[in-house]
This record gives structure tokens, C-alpha cells and sequence, in this order.
């Protein structure tokens, strides 16, 4: 009988919000029987990105599978709870807010409040000037910030709180994301648009790799170590690693090649080059791993291989296969030397690498577009003997980091302040799967 | 001959094969068990009331060994894997009266 | 030598088939080299509806990864080859048998039999009207039919027996699931084209979420319980069960999309309207789960994930996002109660709450589609102040519940005449894997 | 110290490297802002070509999965790197050589060295006479060359050394996958187009199927047996077989669908023989194995669902739907009757019964292609009264056998004289994953 | 000290261990494991013969419990996982000398 | 009554339970282990120098047998079980001073 009151409560008060959203919920376009797109859509295009959304989709799971594989198995659940309600709450909010302040309007930071629960994005034609519609370039750009959130979960696995880790991807999503996405993509600070720096971001080197590296390392400052025992375990299921890995890989098919909104030579030298870079990285990281430790192990080849995707991910709309060859063994270079560093030197406990490869491999892939930056776009990297790029490329890294982890880090601890943002050490060594979610990943 | 028996933290588990061999009994045979000690569990709490977790990942570590050795295993042991919080776990040592070795069909050492 | 010879009388009975297929074998088009498709076909659609082709088609082993990993792991392989046989077999009676009934002739409740193993089904040209090719519309309505039937698997799961299930799968696609599909989009009964109701489905809440729901619900009453001590375990794999969801939730993206057999404004509008209530149902169903038990569970996010997905699926082409929001929330609402109260109440083993989430799911996604309709449909909801569509709906749900009941519990009914449909409480207790697939799912 | 040492050394031989590319790396398209593509590209084949990559990419991992799931979880971990490597490895090969041999110039075995590293292979034009770039088209050629790698690996699985079989498949994929696709599609020795023989291979029966297979025969004679316990084993996690091989079912539509590198009726019809074949297949194969061993395992209806893909893979562009049943259901006797064979009386140890169904698939594939084909080509099969192609098919899988046996055998025996290819039986005993890899696939 | 080993069916744990508890002998370890009875195994028939399955999973449940705890335990256990059909499992005893508690180092007390 | 404790090679497993159910002994419990014997575990060589993989999976099988039984189980045992390379394996045998059915409450048979 309980339970029944209480689901009573729920459905009153969202029929109450029923009522406050009752104005919009027939206002688009009703009463129109045939779906017309307006004459600057193009179907090819719009069915393109409509597809990578769903690449892009398969990412936020894939997350999931790898970060849990390399964790505990008491930790399991909990990584899948997290990055499904991650999904939800920061898809939710993209559509609420987050959408409206990054590509609404001109600020410097953020936009404006103008396109709140999507007021007036259509679905039939693009304000932005693209060949597919607003809504769908909506829904690319959430798939974004999704990804984006689930990525920074890595970063504090396996002590923070639940309630507290949503409750900072919701803030983080309005106040670090959109912005990020604003200055980057929505004609902001970072932005060649915005007429401040000369920069390029093909797919989210500085939006989604560095902010998420450095966000994570942020709240992993702020809630502070595992204790040593959980640290020590290796990963508990790696066939779910290999698999969540090449999700990942796959879906990268789409949040490169999508992020050209459209079907063209210049998509198939993305998939290209991403694919080489990708390939490149996988057996230098191999070969340095075999230098060092002797053996080739399946979390090292999987992160070999994302050190490359991260590496191209800002320049892969620019560069040449040589030159993805290039990004991609340094990516792996520089990734390698900074999983080590972030895990022995850092003093910083996080957890899964998230700085290491995309905080590293997304500082390494801006400035690589600044020096290999040199078809489909105007302003060339250093090999076109050019230096606005570069200076620009780094200066848009130099900000991101800063900004990132102010931010981050600002959040986290006024909501330490608030709740219990972390797990005591008895939870801790039960495992979140128990103690928060109540249901053990296996039998 | 006695089997000693060992309920550990699995984070422990290096420590505890180290241990033996240095005390002189290497051989050893390893399971995955949970358990609950004399606490009857651990409790937490959530939004709706209290819970009990009462059944924690151990190791258990088995191993028979001649009886000279209980003495040593059992001090090395203790030597390593205690982190002195509740949950460290115990020790039994049961007989064993007979110890064959199946490929050669040996029998007394343990 | 035994096995031998079976083999060449399997063999042999096959070139017997092989002669009676003959005339068929090269009929369709022999001799054209040249690939060429009417003037009314467009290819982007028919590249979109091949993908959402491969979309839906993912559904499949989601169910089967889905449902299977909340089952002890004594029935994982059973759950594996049940899904997967199905799949083959509602296949090929679609092919052979369903699509005809469905979709040639305008019985009120069936079709007739013109286009038997896709006879005269054309890969380059409609007879429907769609811009994709007859072949093509097959093969999506196909995925359909699989999927349904896979769903269906959930109900009566780890006591049925493997032949009972099959036969019943075979029979209810032909008698319950193929007059569905010709009732709601073939002309018949259930569509306003057939002129006796106002109603809408546009992606299946009647076809395949109510149907699907309350044929299980009839094939579990027939079968009985499982013993309480299978009841009473709990999932045995949740990284398998998260898998499942996620390949649920981005194959939905073609489920609902693919509907609409078109690249047009309303698919972005189908894409985003999906997401949307399905994150506000993870979200809404959290929170419940949340004051209920004080938890969230791994499990429980991903049925709040569904019970979006579903309630949206027959509106997804009409609503706005605000509607979805709402059609989301109740969506979770009804369906958390759904569960509870099958669970508690019903006194049937609806083994995986497939009446719980895709029979309630439905019968809510029906009425709302009756009260928010508004865009691209002539036919509005209660909102747009009309209350034909609503009544329609309500007609419909009804019919279907009892149609698919009736059939179902009959079908299952005779098959326990003339065979042994449930496996023995001591099979039970071993488990299906061994009992019937001997091969148990892990080592 | 010492890895940052090391580490600086490697970073120094890439920059080396990097210098040697540098000409090429600014080179392709320096400076143009604006992506065209000339007028014969087709942007809707564009892009289904691009996402039949995805779809054939993620067939390789599938692999991993399914070979992985089958085997002892000694060896999962080891499958994982194995499958990953030799993306990486393969991949890169065919970027820096393979595609150039295979489709450049014109010799009868092998084309010629001018796109050495994709050196003038564009991305906005074709020279091909495809409406497809040039760059589209290598890379869906090595998606197969990718996927033709991985299948290899299931005949010599745990016991093979890491470095040998990735050192093998370097050589093999120039020597043996290279010529076999220029034989077969480049224009060479095997194709019409050569004009030596009237063949037809739509999607790779010569080239990947019996290529694999035959070459994995060969390498497992080099190698020899596995132990006698080791081949004892059942596998160890059905449901990653049955993921695995559903990653295969559902990328085979854009293996077999990409391979006209177009969207048209004959797509679809590909798509629907491919599905009716697997259908049909996993029937029977399910009858034969009931009536041969009284159940039907997991493993055992995978494999079948795999026998009618891999058997309509040659013929899927040409045949009609009842002739795919016809192909589907004989080729499950086949390959049922082959797995059977391989591993009682052949004396080979082909781990995972890559010969049994992806050579003999293969083989009758090829010669189903030559009695059925009927549609979409000039020159028909037995069924249209021609011998031709009959004949010529025959002479293709035979030479096919020949030459992939020998040269496959000879990498292996060489290699086997400069250093050590198999684990030895005390390394076979603790599993590659541990001796090799130092990471077990669970913990 | 004896140490009492319980292989029960796995759907009574929870019984099991309230039923421990009750007797005054909360603490015990859990294995999972699989195991035949004197029948050898259920037999079951298919479309080629007869099979027979000779590998139920059951639970193990040992715990180390003072000499006047075994008959209350071995009781409790009976009154609590009991359903009356084969496949209940049995209950072996057996000697324990020493108990220790690796945190304290305390012994005796089981 | 004895416990016969044996802990063997995994793949052995079918072969010793044919064993003991000939010696007249087929109820038996089967555990999934690890271990190392008296050699400290198998070394290997890699790039950067030795390893030592001292966990090796082996099946712990565990058969309650009257005393006049276990001399017949050890021999049917070893006769099946050994493959004559390091790793075969021991048996140990365990006291067991009683022995509960739980369904009938009938005690002394194992
Ligand atoms: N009397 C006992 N019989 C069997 N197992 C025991 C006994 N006491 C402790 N154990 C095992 O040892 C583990 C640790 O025990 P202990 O350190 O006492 O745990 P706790 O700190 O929770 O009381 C338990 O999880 C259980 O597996
Ligand atoms: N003598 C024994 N030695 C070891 N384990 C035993 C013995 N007898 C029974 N068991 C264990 O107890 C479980 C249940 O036994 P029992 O109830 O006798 O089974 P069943 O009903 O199949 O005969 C067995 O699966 C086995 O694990
Ligand atoms: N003294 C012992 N105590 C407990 N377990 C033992 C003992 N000796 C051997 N074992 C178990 O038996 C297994 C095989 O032992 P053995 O044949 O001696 O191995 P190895 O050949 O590696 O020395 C070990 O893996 C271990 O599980």
C-alpha cells in the first residue's frame, strides 16, 4: 500500500509538470500531415548524422563495459548504474539548458537561454547554416556531452558517491560542457569565429578529451585516493574491456566522421585517417609496452589503440595519412609515458587513466592540428609554414585546462560540502555494487 | 601433518604465499569463498534503514604441511596479512592423517 | 558411418525441396545485369530503411543478452539458443508465410496468400506506395516479427520446453503476430486506412509491445510457475543484462526511426522524441526505485530505460518533445507499478516482466499517443481537442489485448495437448541449459 | 629511469620516421578549404559504403568474442590481443602495401607498387570507375582483409606464439590476401575481368572464406596438435561466443551488402538471400544436429547460422530468395559434416573449425555461385544453362586451395626455422594468457 | 572445536545462514561447489538415450563452531534447509585443534 | 569415516569421478582451485627475464568415505588420475568423526 502512494505522489507531481509544459506540448508544428524539409536540407547528409549519433550512442555503454571490466568485480554495477544515469541525467539536461547556452547566441562564454527544453529548434531546417536540420545537430552534440560525462566517471571510480557523482555531472554538464562546447563549437572565446585565436577542433580534442581528462582529474583531487588495497587489483573481466574498447573504436567512426555533418571526400579522409592513426598507435604502444614490460597485455593494446583515436580526434579533418601515422605513434608515446607518470608520480589516484590518455593523448592531438593541420581548411599548421594555428592551438589548450579544472574542482568541493561525496573505507571495501546499488554483477 | 586452514582478505593473497614459502611450506591450494565472521557482518545504511552485508569475499588458503611447521606458518602468516582492522580473518588447523603424493604414490610428506 | 548416413538423407530430403523450389530458383529477374530500381525509389530511404534493417535486427541477441543475463545462469545457453532459434524460425516462416498474410490482399483481419516465399516481392519497385522497394519493406517488417517473438521468450522462461516454444513461436507468427501486423499497418481492422477506426501505431505498440506482452502473459498462464526457488534468484550476469539494454536502446533508434521509412524532418523528430523519454523514464523510474527501496539497481535503470522506449514507440512519430517528457515520466510510473504488481499480485510467472514493461508499456504508449498527437498526423489527440484518435486507441489496445490473449493461450493450450511443454521440476532445478542444450553457459 | 629512457629512444626513431614521410605528409591537398567530389561520386553510396565499414569492422572483434568464448579461459586474453593485433597489423599493411598490390595495375597475380602507403589514392574521386573514392574503396577492402585475418586465428589458436602468427599474418597478408584479392577483384588471374575464367565472387567466398580456412589448415599442420587436454576443454563463456557471432550476422549484411558499393535493388536483394541463407542454415542445422547428437547447443546453431552466411556470401548478388534457402540448407550439411570430419578423421587440429565451416562453406559457395546465379550478372549458373561459369568457379577454388595452402605453409615452416612458434606443452597447459600476456581474461 | 561442513542446496543459503546465526554461530565461510549424491546423479532421457547429469550446484558452508554448538547447528541447519526431496545434502563433522584469530592473535575461541 | 581430500588436474576431473564411483564411492563434492606444489610453481622466461606463475587451476575434489573404502578410492584414484608429469597432484586424508543426511536425518553412512 506504501508503494502505492508514494508511485501516487510521483504521478501527481509529474502530471503537475505535465501542466507547466502543457504550452509547448502541441505548439511545433501541429497539424501538419507531411513532413517537408526546406530546401537547404540534404537527406544524405541528415541521414549521415543520424547514424553517427547512433556510433556516437554505443560509446556511452562501451564506456561502461571498459571501465567496469578494468575495475573490481564489486565495482561493476555501480560503473554501469553511473554511466546509464549519467546518460540519462546529462542527456536530460543537454536538452533542458545545455543545448540553449552552447549554441544559442554569441557570448563570449556561453550563449543564451532562448532555446530552453528546445523552444524553437526545428526539425525541418538548420539557423546554423548547415545542411541538416537544428534538432539533428541537437541530438549529435548531446551525444557529445554524453560520452564526454560517462568519460570522466572514469577518473573517480570506485569511491565516489553515487548521488554525488550525479549531482556533479549535472552541474559540470551546465557549467563546464556547454560552455566548453560554446567557446569551442558555438562561435566562442576558442573559436576562429569568435575572432580571438586561430584554432581547430575537428571533434572535440580541446570539448570532449582534455575537459573530461582534467575534469576527472579534478574531482579525483577533491574526493582523494582509493585505499591501497582496491588500487591493487587488476581487471576483473576483460573480455567486457575488449569489447566496451571496441565499441569505442567503432563509435569513434561516427563522432569523427560525423562531426563534418556531412557526406563528403573529406568524411572518408576522416574515417581514413582515424582508422590509421588508430592502427599506428596500437602497434607502437605494443612495441614500447614489450620494450618495457616484456608482454603485450589486452588493457594495454585496447589503450594503445584509444591513445590514437584521442591523439587524431581534433586533427582528423585536416591531415594527411602520413601525418596520421605520426599523430598516432606519438599519441601512443606520449599516452604510455602518461599513464606512468599520472600513476607513480602524480600523487593523483585516477582511477582509470582518464588523464593519462585523454587528457594527454587530447593536449598531444591540438597541438599535432597545429603543426600537421594542411587540407580541407584555411589555416594550415606549421608544416604549411604557418604559426597563427599553432600559437592559437596551444593557447586553447593552456585555457581549456585551466578553465576545466577550476571549475570542476570548485564543484566538486562545494558539494562535498553539502553531501558525502565519498565512499567511507568499509563501503569502499565491500564495493559499491552492494552497498549503493544493492545487486552484485554476478553470481 | 596438519591443514591449516586460512580465511584472508584477497588483497592479501601475495602476502600470505610469500609468507608460507619463506616459512618453508609453498604448497598451498587457493579458493574464492565469502564468509561472515563472529560480527555477523557488516552494516550500512541507506535511505530507507540499515542493511547487514553479510557475506564478504575472502580467500581461503589451505594448506597441510608437517607439524613442525604449524607453528612457523601460522606466526608468518599472521605477520603478513594483518592490517589490523576487523575482517583479517582466522586460522584453523585441522588433522590430516594421511598425505599422497598421486604421481608417485609417496605417501608422509605432506 | 551412422552419422553419415543421416547426413545424406538430410541431405537427400533437401534436394527433394531443392526440385519443388525449382521453378522459383530463377525466376525473379534471370538475366539482368544491370541493377536498375523505378523511378519512385529513393535510395537514401532505402539505405536508411537497410540500416534500420540491421538496427532492429541487433534487437534480437539484445533480448537474448538481456533477458538471459537476469536468469540464474543455469538457463543462459537456453535463453541464447531459444532467441536465436526463434530468430531462424520466425525468419523464415515470415518469408515463407507471414509477409503475405500480412501485407498482400485487405482481409479485415488477414491478407491471403499471393506472395508465399516472397513470390512476386519486388527488389526494385513498391507496390505499397513507400519509396523503398517491396523486398526491402519485407525484410523491415521481418525484424519486426523477430523481435516481437523474442520478447515473447521472456514470459515463459527456464520452465518451457525448447520444441514447445518453437512450435508455438512458429504457430503464434502465423496466427497472432502476422493478422496483427495486417490489422495495424496492412489496412485491416485496426487502421484508419481500413475505415472502421481512427487509430495510429506508428512503430508498434499494439503490434509489437501489447501483443508481445499479452501473449506471453497467455503462454506463462497456460505453462504455470517456475518453483519458487528458481523464482527466487536474481540476475546472474549484469554486464550481459546492461549489454542487452544498450543494444536494445541504440536498435530502437531504428525500431521507432526506421517506422517512418523515410530520411525526413519527422525522423529527426521520431530520433529525438525516442531519446528524450527515455531518459526523463530512467530518470523518473530512479527516483521511484529510489524512494521505494532506497537503491538503484543495475536492472532497475535499464527497465526504466525500456519502459521509455516502449511507452513512446506508437506516438514517437506525432508528439513533441514536452509531450515525450511526459509520455517518459508515466511511462516509468506505470510500468514500475506494472512490475510490482504482476510480481505481487497477478499470480502469473511472468518470468522477466515482459507484461510488466512491454503490456503496460504499450497499453500507456496507446492512450498517450491518443492524448498528444499533434504533428505530422491529420489525426490529432485529446490536446489538439479531438477525441476520435483517443477512442480509437482505446478500441485498439482492447482488441489486441484480448485477439493476442485468446490466440495465444489457445495455441499454447493444444500444443500441451499433443506434447510435453514444460520441463519437469527436477529438469527445472538442473536447469535448462544441460537438461535440454547440454552445454552450460560457463566453465 | 629506464622506460623514460626507453621511451625517449622509440619517440626519437619515430621522429626519424616522421622526417621520412614528411614529403607526403602536407602533400595530397594542401590548402583547399572546400570538400568537392567530383560528379561521378554518389553521395548515398558514399555513405553506405562507410557504414558497411563499421559493419564489416566490428565483424572482427566479433571474432575475437566468438573464437574467444569457445576456447578454455586460459586463452580468452589471448585471443583478445591476437584479434586486436592483427587489426592493428593487417590494417596497417594493407594501408602501407596490400591495397597497392591488390588494386593497382594490372598483373595476373599481384598489381604493381604505386600506392605505396595510399600515395595518390584520393578522397573525392574515383579512378576505379566506382561512385565510390578511390579511398572508400581501400578502406572496405581492408575491413576484409582485417576480418579474413582474424578468422585465421581460430585454426591455430592456443599454441601458437604471439610474435610468430603476427609475423605470420604480415607476410600472409601481403602474399597470400593481397594476390588473392587482386586475382579476384583487382583484375587478375581469377577474375572474368582477367579474362582467363567466367567467375563470379560477389562478397568473398574465394578471397575470404576458403583463403582463411585453407591457409589456417596450413599453419595448423605446421604447428601441429594442441594437447590432448587441452583440446578436451568446452567452451568457457557461451554467451561471448554467441555476442561474437552475433556481431558477425549482423556485419555480414555490410560484407555482403558493401560489396556492390552501391544502394540499389540489388542491395537489397543481397541482404535478403544473406538473412534467408542464415535462416535457413540454422534450421537445418539445428535438425541435423538433433538428430545426430538428440540437442541443440549454442555453440552448435551459431555455427550453423555462420555455415548459410558463409555459403551465400559467393552467390548472395546473383541468386534469387528460394535459391538462398537451397544454398543455406545444403551448406549446413556441409559444413556439418565437414566440422565433423576435421575433427575426427583429419588429423588436423583446427581449433576452432575454421577449415570446417569457412573452407568447405566457401568451397560450396563457390560452386553453389556457379549453379544458381541468375540475377544482376551476364553470366548465369547451371540454372540458366550455362556451363561456363560452372567450370570456372570450380577451376577458382581450386586454384584457391593450391596456391593459399602452399604459401601460407611456407611462411609457417619458415618462420618456424628463424624462431620459436608454438608454446610449449608446460606453456600450453598454463594458457597463453598468463605465459604470454601476463593478464587473465577474469579474475 | 569441530568444524561443520554443510553442502546445501544453493536456494536455502539465506535459510542456512539465519539458521547458523540463531544457533549461535554467526560466523562460517561459503563455497560454491558441485557435487553428486549416493544416487550418482539424476538421470534425464533425450531424443538419443538416456543421460545422466553427476554435477549439481550446491553450497558448501563450513564453520568452526565450539564442541557444545554441533548439535544446535547441525539442528538448526536440519530444521532450515530441509525440503523433503533428494538433493538436500549432508553434513560431515570434523575434528578442529586450533583456532586463531589472525587480527588478535587470539586462539581457542572459534 | 574419512574425508578424502584430492586436488587434481582439471581436465582429470571426468576420469576420477568414474574412478570412485567404481571404488564404490560416488558421492563426492568438487571444488574450483588454484594451487602450487613442493616446487613453488612453473617458470618461464620472457623478454625482461623470469617469471614464476605460481597459481595453477586444479580441481579439489572432496569424497566422505567409510574407513574401509579409502585405501581402494586412493588406488582407483591414482590409477586414473596420473599422467606421470609434475602437477598430477595429492591426496590427503581427513578425519571425519560424523556424517548427517539432511533430508532423513540419518547419520554414520557418508
Ligand atoms: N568460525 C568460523 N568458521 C568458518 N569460517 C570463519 C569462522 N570465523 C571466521 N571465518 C571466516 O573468516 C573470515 C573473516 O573472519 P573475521 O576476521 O572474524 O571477520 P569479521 O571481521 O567480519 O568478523 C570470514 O569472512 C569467514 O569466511
Ligand atoms: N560422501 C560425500 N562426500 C562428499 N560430498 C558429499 C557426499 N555426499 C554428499 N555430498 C555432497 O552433498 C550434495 C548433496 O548430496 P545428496 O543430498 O546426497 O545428493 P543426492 O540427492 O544427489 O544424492 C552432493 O551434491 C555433494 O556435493
Ligand atoms: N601441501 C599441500 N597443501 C595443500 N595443497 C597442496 C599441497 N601440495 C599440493 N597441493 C595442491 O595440489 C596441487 C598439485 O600439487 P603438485 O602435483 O605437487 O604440484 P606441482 O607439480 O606443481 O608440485 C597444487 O596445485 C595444490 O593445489
Amino acid at each position: 500500500m506504501k508503494a502505492v502512494w508514494k508511485l501516487t505522489i510521483v504521478l501527481g507531481v509529474l502530471l503537475a509538470l505535465a501542466v507547466l509544459f502543457a504550452p509547448g506540448v502541441a505548439a511545433d508544428s501541429a497539424g501538419t500531415a507531411a513532413a517537408a524539409v526546406t530546401d537547404t536540407m540534404n537527406t544524405v547528409d541528415m541521414l549521415w548524422v543520424a547514424l553517427a549519433c547512433c556510433l556516437v550512442f554505443i560509446m556511452a555503454p562501451g564506456i561502461a563495459l571498459f571501465y567496469g571490466g578494468m575495475l573490481r568485480k564489486q565495482s561493476m554495477t555501480s560503473c554501469i548504474v553511473q554511466c546509464t544515469a549519467a546518460m540519462a541525467v546529462v542527456g536530460f539536461v543537454w536538452i533542458a539548458v545545455g543545448y540553449s547556452l552552447a549554441f544559442s547566441g554569441s557570448g563570449l562564454v556561453v550563449g543564451n537561454l532562448s532555446a530552453l527544453l528546445l523552444n524553437g529548434v526545428s526539425a525541418d531546417g538548420s539557423t546554423l547554416g548547415y545542411t541538416v536540420p537544428d534538432l539533428e545537430f541537437m541530438l549529435f552534440q548531446g551525444m557529445f556531452a554524453l560520452v564526454t560525462a560517462c568519460i570522466v566517471l572514469g577518473a573517480v571510480a570506485e569511491r565516489v558517491r553515487f548521488p554525488a557523482i550525479m549531482a556533479f555531472l549535472a552541474l559540470w554538464s551546465v557549467l563546464v560542457y556547454a560552455p566548453m562546447a560554446h567557446m569551442v563549437w558555438g562561435g566562442g572565446l576558442l573559436s576562429t569565429a569568435g575572432g580571438y585565436l586561430t584554432t581547430l577542433d575537428y571533434a572535440g580534442g580541446t570539448v570532449v578529451h582534455i575537459c573530461s581528462g582534467i575534469s576527472g582529474v579534478a574531482a579525483a583531487v577533491v574526493l582523494g585516493k582509493r585505499s591501497a588495497n582496491t588500487q591493487k587489483f587488476r581487471s576483473h573481466n576483460v573480455p567486457a574491456v575488449f569489447l566496451g574498447a571496441t565499441m569505442l573504436w567503432v563509435g569513434w567512426i561516427g563522432f569523427n566522421g560525423g562531426s563534418g555533418l556531412a557526406v563528403n571526400g573529406q568524411l572518408i579522409s576522416v574515417i581514413a585517417v582515424t582508422l590509421v592513426s588508430s592502427f599506428v598507435s596500437t602497434i607502437v604502444w605494443s612495441l614500447i609496452q614489450y620494450v618495457h614490460v616484456g608482454r603485450i597485455g589486452a588493457t594495454g593494446i585496447c589503450a594503445g589503440m584509444l591513445a590514437g583515436l584521442v591523439g587524431i580526434t581534433p586533427a582528423c579533418g585536416y591531415v594527411t595519412v602520413p601525418a596520421a601515422c605520426i599523430i598516432g605513434a606519438v599519441a601512443a608515446c606520449v599516452c604510455y609515458g602518461g599513464v606512468i607518470f599520472m600513476r607513480q608520480k602524480s600523487g593523483v589516484d585516477d582511477a582509470l587513466d582518464v588523464f593519462g590518455i585523454h587528457g594527454l593523448g587530447g593536449v598531444w592531438g591540438a597541438i599535432a592540428t597545429g603543426i600537421f593541420a594542411s587540407q580541407y581548411t584555411d589555416t594550415g599548421g606549421l608544416i604549411t609554414g604557418s604559426t597563427a594555428l599553432f600559437c592559437g592551438q596551444l593557447a586553447a589548450v593552456g585555457f581549456t585546462l585551466v578553465y576545466c579544472f577550476v571549475i570542476s574542482f570548485i564543484i566538486m568541493k562545494v558539494l562535498s560540502k553539502v553531501m558525502r561525496v565519498r565512499l567511507s573505507p568499509a563501503e569502499e571495501q565491500i564495493g559499491a555494487d552492494i552497498v549503493e546499488h544493492g545487486e552484485p554483477a554476478y553470481v | 601433518m596438519k591443514m591449516i586452514v586460512a580465511m584472508i582478505r584477497p588483497e592479501k593473497l601475495q602476502n600470505a604465499k610469500d609468507a608460507l614459502a619463506e616459512a618453508g611450506a609453498p604448497a598451498l591450494t587457493i579458493t574464492h569463498v565469502t564468509g561472515r565472521g563472529a560480527q555477523a557482518g557488516m552494516r550500512f545504511t541507506t535511505r530507507v534503514g540499515e542493511f547487514c552485508v553479510d557475506e564478504i569475499e575472502k580467500i581461503k588458503i589451505e594448506a597441510v604441511v608437517p607439524d613442525k611447521l604449524v607453528e612457523p606458518c601460522i606466526k608468518a602468516l599472521r605477520a603478513h596479512v594483518t592490517t589490523g582492522h576487523i575482517g583479517d580473518g582466522r586460522i584453523f588447523v585441522l588433522p590430516v592423517e594421511r598425505s599422497i603424493c598421486i604421481r608417485t604414490g609417496e605417501e608422509g610428506n605432506p
